[in-house]
């Protein structure tokens, strides 16, 4: 399965000199655009649930989203957004788990991160100039 | 999501009549604030920051403490029963082990500064919400302090050779690369423009720096046998996101306004080269030669997190709003293949300002660097194959690599900059070396981009650098006074391999000769016609 | 779908086992006490001192600093990163300031964890106990809506004001202490606000809105020469010992005591609210803990403690006392007018002795407290009389 | 003072020694003057205390503060005029002024290293000195915000007058 999210996929499948070269190329040595976002979640009991129960799932509908063992950490990267609602999250674990409680072991995101109410979302939209930052309240 | 959304309006409507939600206080925050005559930012800035900016994670200073607790309770508890049980601090590999005191301190050295620096950016910032968002970064920070420390105060107590450990904060004075990391990370991040500031701490090191420095690299302490590491820095790097957030929205504060939107590019161009010109080679050097068991080549974890994720979701996506290409950016591709192993060269040729101990590549580790980067052997591989003939290990051999160098013509300067040394004659990053002379003074610098900087604010780079500081000292003097010696008075906290045995002492030092010089003065300088 | 089968070192067989041939039968080193050259007199650094001090990267042009030379990078025009320049108090080691309450981050969120939990419950079993019934709708539409809700505004104000302080303190375990002072600042101004949406909740005609509390605090004559005090301490004043002792040792031991003990304390009971002294008495603890702070500072480690510059830094404290007292006289004097719109009026605690004795032991408890030690001489007599003219 | 770290050097005890000899305030402004012109900034005169010019400058500034404070004056002399006797808060405002033409980045830079050297305390309260430099120091950075990526190096260092030198 080849996956453009895929955590060696593009240049990175590439290896030694052949890697170096294609790194290095002139076409590549100006910004890009990147319609992904990135997740990094540190493995815990909760997160063990949280991937196996919603994140996963979720792949068999959005394909581009890949996840990568990274020993301390999952790695999660998938185009447009990714979004966890804690409620969901809340019954799942049998126990109250708030959006800041998922806070305490997300390690990293990169795109514009937000709570919206009891939601975590990830999201490749400029948010406060493409778009507003939401608020339930 | 929709439906979701739905559900909250209604909660809204009929809310829970016996407790307020944290994001039901952090929606009047807006309205703390209020106009008077005298009110402005209180530092010097090209920018107005817009007061309707808002805060996408929407904490109150309660709920803020209470996630932080828990992340607290979590991590101490990791530290103090499971992993002391399972006597972690011993089963670390020592080459990991040892380069954990340079990574822990350099990178206290960079959450304190970052304290100062969101200090400044919550001043300079006009909205409640940011202001706000500010100041749990600034607690934060102090949490990344107390955090790193704690490593080294961990390993300290746990860790079969706690020199070091101990006392980073003293050894640091006369290390050669600590400059580099007290200029990338102990002042860039807080003595310029607060919008300046903002972007070299968050959106260029936090944003980008921070994911292969913080994140990636607790799969080398992993591999390595070292789980402290990652218990403390993957929880440190669970602030890093609203500190991203932040300095994200520092921008948008600022774009909406064409009049202070014209300088952001500049800021921009000269906080990703400060930052870059640090953090690539460094975290290259921990990880690639701190390590016994590697994980994968530091270029390639560059392309990923730095290059096509960074750049790419963060600066590619506000191209549309004006944003350009850093014009350093092909200089730092290349230094993110090469520049780490200049450093590195360095490191290993001036070991016994380190503090800590290290060993030259072993056959496996030389393999492995042809393998990921062809022609480092030729470059790189056979000078330490020279140097180990030559008794590089050898407490008796009196052999320094620093004056290996310099013997054959390879000077070492400290580029002015960004305050790191480099050998022109040896290095295959993008280093393009220049010599000035100014107002009656000398300056080296390594590249273009570094020396336009000096040139343009001149007065903001008077730092002594470690050769006219510390000029006239001999060697073991030097590091018998910054506290490199252990309890027995004479054997050297930093060695040149990893042994329980031959360990070098304030003696072997002596025997190499070697009294500090300033290169700038030594050499026959000449200027260019 | 995984690249890679990860290997922990510390669980493989084989990589352990390379490992452990490494390890050396004894320590390479004995001594394992912590920042071993900061160590003072013969007892070992506590954890508050391990993780903290020394932290701070800075050139030795500040005393007691452990660095050489210049700082690499500074601003344009030429300010270093952290510098004397950023005060007139001098002391000979800036590094020997210790907190009283040793509150590095774990021991701080745990207390305010705490602190907001039982805010909470009381939250919840004032509404759902029935305490609601009690309550004075003059003094909930009045005092609460409009006064209490100004309050946010001070203590925003002087949050605001810790920027400076927190950017240019001289060591590391004094800008721990000065940002968790400024958190808390944060903090009692949200808490004001979350007890003001829970009222919204628990008595459909109270609106939450800040509009008319931010009127009173920018309009009003009531609140006029606290927001002067406020402003001038956040936007004017630069020297962070300066704002520090202006914020906490005079302003708010004196006005901001008075407000929140002896008025919303004290009063908010005669008129059957039993919430918000629960909700004051966070703040009054972290006053409580910024006042030691202060004197643990000012008086301790630059007067009591400083071998050198004593005598010079008891000059400047005595002549800022100057500077900033007469202010606080007159936002007591104007916040004193207050007592015209509190509905249920009780004699001996509204009446003009009662709350002459209230001012008396707020004025008394700071002289005792902070005028004093640095020999600040004034006539409390003809201050408490000035306030008292306000009533 | 030096014996405080485990840093010292003859030159600093030398200036110690200079700096306690101080006994007025007009001895110290004179030396702090005269050190500041000769030994601080990029336009000194002389790099020969390099190693320890900040070092000395600050305890200067100590020893200077210190005098001032101890002087006879009032609470609101010492407050609010510079160390010579002047309105602190029309210094401040005298040398804005002399930025308000200034439409050159070299020429604001020089304006804002003789303001420090001239105000930076105890010259002159940092309650005065900070909000005037926050004015000088945002046009100084706007001024040069706009050339900074586009000069080109050799125009810089021509206008600068560096030389380039090389080893032989």
């Amino acid at each position: 399965m080849n996956n453009i999210n895929g955590y060696n996929s593009g240049t990175n499948a590439l290896s030694g000199q052949s890697f170096i070269d294609e790194f290095l190329d002139e076409r590549n040595s100006a910004l890009p655009t990147s319609e992904s976002v990135v997740l990094a979640l540190m493995k815990t009991e909760e997160i063990e649930a949280v991937i196996d129960e919603m994140i996963r799932p979720q792949m068999e509908d959005n394909p581009t989203i890949a996840l990568e063992d990274r020993g301390g950490y999952w790695w999660i990267k998938a185009n447009g957004k990714i979004v966890i609602d804690c409620d969901e999250a809340t019954e799942i674990l049998g126990k109250k788990y708030t959006v800041y409680d998922l806070l305490v072991n997300v390690s990293t995101t990169v795109g514009r991160a937000m709570t919206l109410g009891n939601q975590f979302i990830i999201t490749n939209e400029l948010l406060g100039l493409e778009t507003k930052v939401d608020s339930v309240y | 999501m929709g439906n979701n959304t739905a559900v909250k309006q209604a909660l809204k409507a009929n809310p829970v009549p016996s407790s307020v939600d944290p994001q039901e206080v952090h929606k009047w925050l807006q309205d703390f604030t209020w106009d008077f005559k005298s009110k402005t930012a209180k530092y010097p800035t090209k920018y107005d920051m817009d007061v309707n900016t808002r805060e996408q994670f929407k904490l109150t200073a309660k709920e803020y403490a209470r996630m932080e607790s828990s992340k607290e309770e979590r991590q101490y508890g990791t530290l103090l029963d499971g992993l002391d049980r399972l006597d972690a601090g011993n089963k670390v590999h020592p080459k990991w082990g040892e380069v954990m005191k340079l990574v822990a301190n350099f990178l206290e050295t960079g959450e304190y500064g970052a304290i100062s620096g969101s200090a400044l950016l919550w001043d300079t910032a006009q909205s409640p919400e940011q202001r706000n968002g500010y100041l749990a970064q600034v607690i934060d920070e102090i949490r990344h302090v107390n955090q790193t420390a704690y490593v080294n105060y961990y390993y300290g107590k746990h860790y079969y050779d706690p020199a070091g450990h101990t006392n980073m904060r003293q050894l640091r004075a006369i290390n050669p690369l600590y400059p580099g990391v007290k200029r990338a990370f102990g002042e860039g991040f807080l003595a310029g423009d607060a919008v300046e500031s903002s972007i070299n701490l968050q959106l260029v090191a936090e944003a980008c720096f921070t994911n292969p420095l913080i994140v990636s690299l607790t799969e080398w302490a992993a591999a390595n046998g070292d789980e402290i590491t990652p218990t403390v820095f993957l929880s440190i790097e669970t602030d890093e996101l609203r500190h991203m957030a932040n300095g994200y929205q520092t921008i948008v504060s600022i774009m909406n306004n064409p009049e202070t939107m014209k300088y952001l590019q500049t800021d921009l161009d000269n906080a990703f080269w400060t930052q870059h010109k640090f953090l690539t080679p460094f975290v290259g050097v921990a990880l690639e030669y701190g390590s016994k068991y590697k994980v994968e080549p530091w270029v390639k974890s560059w392309n990923r997190w730095v290059y096509e994720d960074w750049a790419g979701i963060w600066l590619g996506r506000l191209q549309q709003f004006g944003v350009k290409s850093p014009k350093c950016l092909p200089d730092a591709k290349k230094d993110a293949v090469w520049a780490h192993h200049d450093l590195a060269l360095l490191a290993l040729a001036l070991w016994p300002l380190t503090g800590i101990r290290m060993e030259l590549p072993d056959q496996q580790a030389m393999e492995w660097f042809e393998a990921n980067y062809p022609g480092w052997y030729n470059h790189y591989g056979k000078i330490y194959d020279e140097w180990r003939a030559a008794g590089f290990e050898d407490p008796k051999s009196g052999f320094c690599g620093a004056l290996w160098l310099m013997e054959r013509g390879h000077g070492i300067f400290v580029d002015h900059a960004s305050g790191l040394p480099f050998c022109p004659s040896l290095a295959k990053s993008s280093v393009n070396a220049r010599f000035a002379e100014y107002n009656g003074k000398r300056y080296s610098f390594s590249e273009p981009h570094g020396e336009r900087q000096w040139l343009l604010e001149p007065e903001r780079y008077e730092f002594q650098n470690f050769f006219e500081q510390f000029e006239g000292w001999e060697l073991s003097d030097l590091v018998k006074a910054a506290g490199g010696v252990r309890s027995d008075g004479k054997t050297l906290m930093a060695q040149p391999h990893l042994r329980d045995t031959d360990m070098w002492t304030l003696d072997d030092l002596k025997r190499i000769n070697l009294t500090i010089p300033d290169p700038m003065k030594i050499l026959n300088w000449q200027p260019i016609q | 779908m995984s690249s890679n089968v990860f290997i922990r070192g510390m669980v493989d067989p084989e990589r352990q086992a390379q490992i452990q041939a490494l390890v050396p039968k004894a320590p390479l080193e004995t001594k394992r006490d912590h920042i071993p050259f900061a160590k003072r007199g013969w007892r070992r650094l506590t954890e508050y001192e391990a993780v903290m001090l020394h932290a701070q990267n800075s050139l030795d042009a500040i005393p007691g600093s452990q660095e050489v030379g210049e700082t690499v990078q500074k601003w344009p025009g030429g300010r270093g990163s952290y510098s004397i320049e950023s005060t007139a108090a001098i002391s000979s080691n800036w590094f020997n300031f210790r907190d009283p309450s040793k509150r590095w981050f774990q021991p701080y969120v745990k207390q305010k964890t705490e602190e907001g939990q039982t805010a909470e419950r009381a939250m919840k079993a004032w509404v759902e106990g029935g305490d609601t019934g009690m309550m004075n709708t003059a003094w909930l539409n009045q005092i609460l809506s409009k006064h209490y809700g100004a309050m946010i505004f001070n203590e925003y104000g002087l949050f605001s004001a810790h920027s400076t302080t927190t950017y240019g303190a001289l060591s590391d375990l004094l800008k721990t202490w000065i940002s968790q002072a400024a958190f808390d600042k944060n903090d009692a101004g949200q808490m004001i606000q979350m007890q003001r949406v829970l009222l919204g909740k628990a008595f459909p005609g109270f609106d939450p809105s800040l509009v008319e509390a931010k009127q009173a605090w920018t309009q009003g004559e009531v609140w006029k020469p606290a927001r002067e005090f406020v402003e001038h301490i956040w936007a004017d004043t630069y020297d962070w010992v300066e704002q520090l002792w202006a914020m906490h040792a005079v302003y708010d031991h004196i006005f901001g005591q008075f407000v929140r003990r002896e008025f919303f304390q004290r009063i908010a009971g005669l008129h059957g609210d039993t919430l918000t002294p629960v909700i004051q008495f966070q703040a009054l603890t972290y006053h409580q803990q910024a006042a030691d702070g202060v004197s643990a500072f000012c008086l301790k480690h630059l007067i009591d403690d400083e071998p050198v510059y004593g005598q010079h830094n008891r000059r400047y404290l005595h002549a800022w006392t100057g500077k900033y007292l007469p202010q606080v006289e007159k936002a007591l004097k104007a916040f004193l007018a207050i007592y015209k719109e509190v509905p249920v009026k009780v004699d001996g605690v509204t009446c003009r002795a009662g709350v002459q004795a209230g001012v008396e032991r707020v004025v008394n408890g700071w002289a005792d407290r902070f005028a004093e030690p640095i020999g600040y001489k004034f006539n409390r007599n003809a201050f408490v009389k000035n306030v008292m003219a306000g009533y | 003072m030096s014996k405080l770290t485990w840093y010292s050097s003859p030159v600093r005890d030398e200036w110690a020694e200079k700096i306690n000899a101080i006994k007025t305030v007009s001895e110290g402004i004179a030396m702090l003057a005269d050190f500041r012109k000769n030994h601080t900034g990029p336009d000194r005169t002389t790099y020969e205390l390099k190693k320890e010019y900040n070092w000395i400058e600050a305890r200067i500034e100590m020893r200077l503060n210190q005098l001032h404070a101890e002087a006879t004056l009032s609470d609101d002399d010492l407050l609010n005029k510079t160390i010579d006797g002047r309105c602190a808060k029309e210094v401040a405002a005298e040398w804005m002024k002399k930025a308000e033409d200034i439409d050159c980045h070299y020429e604001m830079e020089k304006l804002c290293v003789a303001f420090r050297k001239a105000c930076k305390p105890p010259m002159m309260s940092v309650n005065f000195l900070a909000p005037a430099e926050r004015v000088l120091v945002a046009k100084l950075m706007k001024l040069r915000a706009a050339v900074f990526l586009t000069k080109s190096i050799d125009e810089l260092r021509t206008a600068r007058g560096v030389t380039m030198i090389s080893v032989q």
